[in-house]
């Protein structure tokens, strides 16, 4: 169970912000760089340009800000599946991003990784599309970095369905136990590819994380302001004190689980879509043995309503960056200056990424 | 006889076991909507999704099938049996031979397996080969939809552990799920009688340990499973206007395995070359080799394989996975050796 | 951290009995049964004539008894590697133990098994010595019986240092969030082989526990009084409400990790086993390179210290059975009753199975 | 020379590592005591005790090795592997290639393996082939005290990820740990080459991939690791007798494996009996096989391997490990063929 439903967490966002307009500045254009990024990623995939499940961290961007932008020299980060946006906010090359999703051996990992395996050793990023991993592989980031008296900290990025993952919770332990540096980052956004996380976990996340001894905090992770604030006092003393934290961030993600997320296909264009399982799946209902009639009434309608629910995360009102620009919304000149700056840049990456790679079009 | 598609093969012979056997069900992440069909009708106690806690739910299905049931657990990708291996290795392998052989684990193992879609070396492999160096367990890898049915239902009927392999190439929907995500701006290399095929209309379990020669020939042998066999079928083909007639056999399941099929068809041709879509050293192609050779009998042996971690590009990717060129390639070899 | 230590079981341990006579009669029959049992099984693992590890659940028969008295029909049990007590209270016939112990082929399991892969399909009892994997298995059980709708439970037996791997946790959440009625029993000695568990364990227990939505519950493992009266609270309850729930009970074990357990043979005769080990610690701690002097008396320090600290356990004081003597020590004629009956039939046992087994003496 | 058990050995190996690089550190349950001698020379920053959860260490300890430290990480049994194998398979195996060559994972994972003293099937497997499917791992596998110190140096001075096995019928500390408990009363089956043995004064790597000849013969070769090769020492003095000369060779280390020897042995003898404790299907003994027959070799193969779940009972156990009857049986077979 997930303790704050998306509507909590619409009421409370902070409208007006308190923040040094510098910084939410800042933040804005690290979240729309990503943002902008994954859009341009998203039509190099539809174009058939990059293969396979492509996640996206569309809708999580404030809390990945929100820590990559307290990261220093020798900082570490563990990505789960959704990797685009840390690595790009770290740092990376992103035409070595865009060139590693296209396949190329010019890309951040020779074209051999590809968007669910990036791995850069020089800014001691790496991630992995095996559910929970990122959080041993956080731990052992920070056991070096104890190892080695380094003020750093190592980041591991995960989703609340993960939390279910056994080396994930060992590793929450271990951290606990060893005293190591690990900001354990839960971005619960209620969903694992289908399954509404709260069905399927006993508990509530925050507790779990303290019952591991951790230092917990939850927090509204559409809301940069709330996020950068607590992480400025977090990261900081985490240097210090060498010890782990763990962040339960509520978030969505915009366009579902991946690309071409069936549920998300619904919202497009409900009719064309359902009417292809609608079949099999009437079908399949009406056969002689089973449940009951009432059961399997129920059964469908609780398909339908997955559907219904899955529509909601794409509402504007959960959407990190569109909060912000209300936010600061009298800053309309420095934001649309941001936008026009960071199309810009994208658009020639994308563009150079392309040439770079002969179009990176497989037959 | 009815035309189905391999995924469609596999829910209908789940669902007349189901409606058979109040005790059948499955247990797995999303089965939900992966299985939505059946869970329209079974609901959610026969059809129930689970946390990402593989060890543990594939843990419980080996205890819920000592205490009786049939359960059918999904691990999504065969890559993610690295978390919950234990349940396979300790438990469902040795739980009967520990008994005494009084306690049966009736458990079948569902995994979507195999690549050719771009998802790199985590998501891609196969493992068939891997799992079955264990003593204990059955390992089953369909080609096509007809196998694919009566397999499913031998395996819920079996009274001993069984994983069974789902190659994502076959399976319409894991390909759309994981590759296409309803683009039609990508394309894979489908084996048209793989994807699709005709069906029996009540399913019948095939027996376990019983191979399909898919094709008769008397030069050489081609030896494969799941998306090779079509792709030894397509190799077949070339060989037959370069002037060799190849042998295709269909493991179907490969532990166990059926030897003595294996042997006739080497005693004519001589010549072996196993095509694996797993990794080539210490698996499948080598076990087979090894089988030949404890006969006493003397034959030509290449293999086609899976050699390294498969690589996310989609052109390295297709010359990392068996294809047809590489067979032929090697089977020109060993026919001109 | 485990959150009592062996003085506060010690100072809260009942010493005037509320309970019922003839209960804590029964109770003691059932404990000293597996521990003369026990006793007997030792004998001939000293003799040679059972091989490998074998662990001893001397120190928590108080634990195991009053949990296996409240099973009934249909109930299952999960075992870790201190298998023999619970399937001796659980009813499975002894000659059948001692003729697996024996690795004969009457034995249980055809002497297949052996101590550690126990099975009784009959009783619904399993064992494992894979650390955590009484979790997922009686999670297993616990699922058939709901999904039987079945009034009964499936416990789970296994240690403190079990409570860190991954698939027990994962167990424990399965349990909450399908509501299945396992009873998670964390026998906490302590211990974990020679690794004090408070050093490798992050947070506490119970609040782990907790953290995963279970009805977590701490007790004295060593009061048989305790621990009985709270599960004639708990299991009708889990009966009828189908739920989870988590016992962590204090306890000891005795004989060590298992038979022959290094540290424990120091305690019979320190110098003699010390000098076997001193020469090469000594000389391995003079050596050049290394950590400071300081550091090494330290280290030297610390496992002089594991070594007296194992010593602890083997207090009569925390031993559950002399407790309950002295609970009920005016029953003094009916003790003895018990203990000569029980003597005589572990005898006859013993002799029987070795007349079966022609010996069972592998050359 | 010194004269070392198989265990000092090793210890003494890796105290010379650990003295000569600070980044070098043991992390695993129970170090503390299991390796009390380092502990109380080098402390418990580099001798590090870990919870029983061996996924959430092992997985740990890739990325500390990607961070540029050296952990040996101690999986207490290999059986107990599987809550851990993706740490393995999915990662310390897969990083260097994913990431394009360009990060390594410099691990070493110690695991005790091997039966031979009643532990029972959950505690006495070998399962070195099993883990060398895996492309991307090195796999180790020494016989006696030098080759276990030096490759032990080997191993930790490796690049590459390296999984370390360490045969408890030959380690001192094991045996006693885990069989006798300080009895006298129980007796073992002991390769005394294997467990005490001359060694150089100051540890030398031994390469990784490079096998040892044990013993020259001309009629048959036997080929094996850990325990097995002496097994098949004592198999081939009966041999002798009966007037076959058997080669041994020890393959040390399994992946990569010395064709190259492997071949000019085989060329010789044109007969093979590969000798493996770990199981016998899909494994190391079919491996062997499959790489002679592609170099278009024709010779004689059997196998003795461990063909089920290894029972309890000391007297089956003895008849399910290769044991010096079954070896001389075999090749008896092969030489009457
Ligand atoms: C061990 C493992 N099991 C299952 C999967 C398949 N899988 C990929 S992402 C995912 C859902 C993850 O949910 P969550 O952790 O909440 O992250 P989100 O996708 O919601 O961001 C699953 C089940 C996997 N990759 N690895
Ligand atoms: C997965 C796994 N890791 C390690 C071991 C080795 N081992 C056996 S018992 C044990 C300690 C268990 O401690 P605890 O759970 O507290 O039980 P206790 O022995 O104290 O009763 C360990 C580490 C194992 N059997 N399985
Ligand atoms: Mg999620
Ligand atoms: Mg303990």
């Amino acid at each position: 169970m997930t303790s704050k439903s998306y509507i909590t967490i619409c009421l409370n966002t902070n409208i007006v912000s308190n923040m040094e307009k510098s910084i939410l500045l800042d933040m804005y254009r690290m979240m729309l760089r990503s943002r902008l990024f994954e859009e341009a990623v998203t039509e190099l995939w539809e174009q058939g340009k990059i293969s396979g499940e492509m996640h996206l961290g569309i809708g999580e961007e404030a809390v990945i800000a929100a820590v990559v932008s307290h990261l220093q020299d020798g900082d570490a980060i563990a990505s789960d599946h959704r990797g685009t946006p840390p690595f790009l906010m770290r740092g990376i090359d992103p035409k070595a991003l865009i060139l590693e999703f296209l396949g190329d051996p010019k890309g951040l990992c020779s074209g051999q990784g590809g968007h669910m395996h990036l791995f850069s050793k020089e800014h001691l990023c790496a991630s992995s599309g095996i559910v929970g991993a990122a959080g041993p592989a956080a731990t052992g980031f920070a056991l070096s970095m104890q190892y080695n008296k380094q003020k750093n900290i190592a980041v591991a990025f995960f989703g609340e369905g993960a939390v279910n993952q056994g080396m994930l919770m060992e590793s929450m332990n271990l951290a606990s136990a060893w005293n190591l540096p690990v900001l354990f980052v839960c971005k619960d956004n209620e969903w694992a590819i289908t399954t509404p996380s709260e069905e399927v976990t006993g508990g509530e996340l925050l507790k779990r994380a303290e019952g591991f001894g951790l230092k917990s905090i939850e927090l509204n992770g559409l809301d940069i302001e709330e996020m950068h604030e607590a992480l400025s006092g977090i990261i900081p003393n985490m240097r210090k004190n060498g010890d782990p934290h763990f962040i339960l961030a509520h978030c969505v993600h915009k366009t579902g689980h991946f690309l071409g997320d069936p549920l998300m296909r619904f919202h497009g264009n409900f009719m064309e879509e359902f009417k292809e399982v609608s079949g099999p799946l009437m079908k399949s209902a009406a056969k002689r043995k089973g449940a009951s009639v009432g059961k399997r009434a129920n059964n469908i309608g609780k398909v339908l309503g997955l559907i219904r629910r899955s529509g909601k995360q794409m509402k504007e009102k959960f959407d990190p960056i569109i909060i912000l620009e209300k936010k600061i919304k009298d800053q309309k000149e420095e934001l649309n200056n941001i936008k026009e700056e960071i199309t810009l840049e994208i658009g020639a990456i994308i563009d150079e990424s392309l040439k770079l790679s002969n179009g990176g079009i497989l037959k | 006889m009815t035309e189905m598609t391999f995924a469609e093969a596999i829910e209908s012979a789940l669902a007349q076991a189901m409606e058979g056997d109040e005790s059948v069900f499955i247990m797995g992440e999303d089965v939900h909507l992966l299985r939505v069909n059946l869970f329209a009708r079974f609901g959610k106690k026969r059809v129930k999704h689970a946390p990402i806690s593989e060890s543990g739910f594939l843990g419980a299905g080996v205890a819920a099938a000592m205490a009786g049931l049939r359960p059918v657990v999904e691990i999504m990708l065969i890559d993610f049996i690295g978390v919950a291996m234990d349940a396979l290795l300790n438990h469902a392998a040795k739980i009967n031979y520990f008994s005494g052989g009084k306690w049966n684990v009736p458990l079948v193992v569902r995994a979507s397996c195999g690549g050719g879609y771009g998802d790199a070396g985590q998501h891609e492999q196969s493992l068939w080969g891997w799992i079955a160096h264990i003593p204990g367990l059955n390992v089953i890898v369909p080609s096509n939809p007809a196998d694919a049915g009566g397999l499913m239902l031998a395996a819920i009927q079996s009274d001993e552990p069984v994983i069974y392999f789902e190659h994502k190439l076959l399976a319409d929907y894991w390909r759309d799920y994981l590759g296409s995500g309803g683009r039609d701006t990508v394309t894979y290399d489908l084996p048209q009688d793989g994807v699709k095929g005709y069906v029996p209309d009540i399913w019948e379990p095939i027996p376990i340990g019983e191979l399909r020669k898919f094709r008769d020939g008397d030069d050489i042998t081609l030896i494969s499973v799941g998306v090779g066999v079509h792709r030894c079928i397509d190799a077949s083909q070339i060989l037959e206007n370069k002037g060799v007639s190849a042998e295709v056999l269909d493991l179907r399941t490969i532990a166990p395995i059926d030897l003595n099929a294996i042997k006739e068809s080497v005693k004519k041709t001589g010549k072996v070359i196993v095509v694996d879509e797993d990794y080539k050293h210490f698996g499948l192609s080598g076990e087979i080799s090894a089988l030949i050779l404890e006969e006493g009998m003397e034959f030509k042996f290449r293999r086609v394989c899976t050699e390294h971690t498969i690589p996310y590009d989609r052109k390295r990717e297709d010359d990392t996975l068996p294809n047809v060129q590489r067979i032929v390639n090697e089977a020109m070899k060993v026919m001109g050796s």
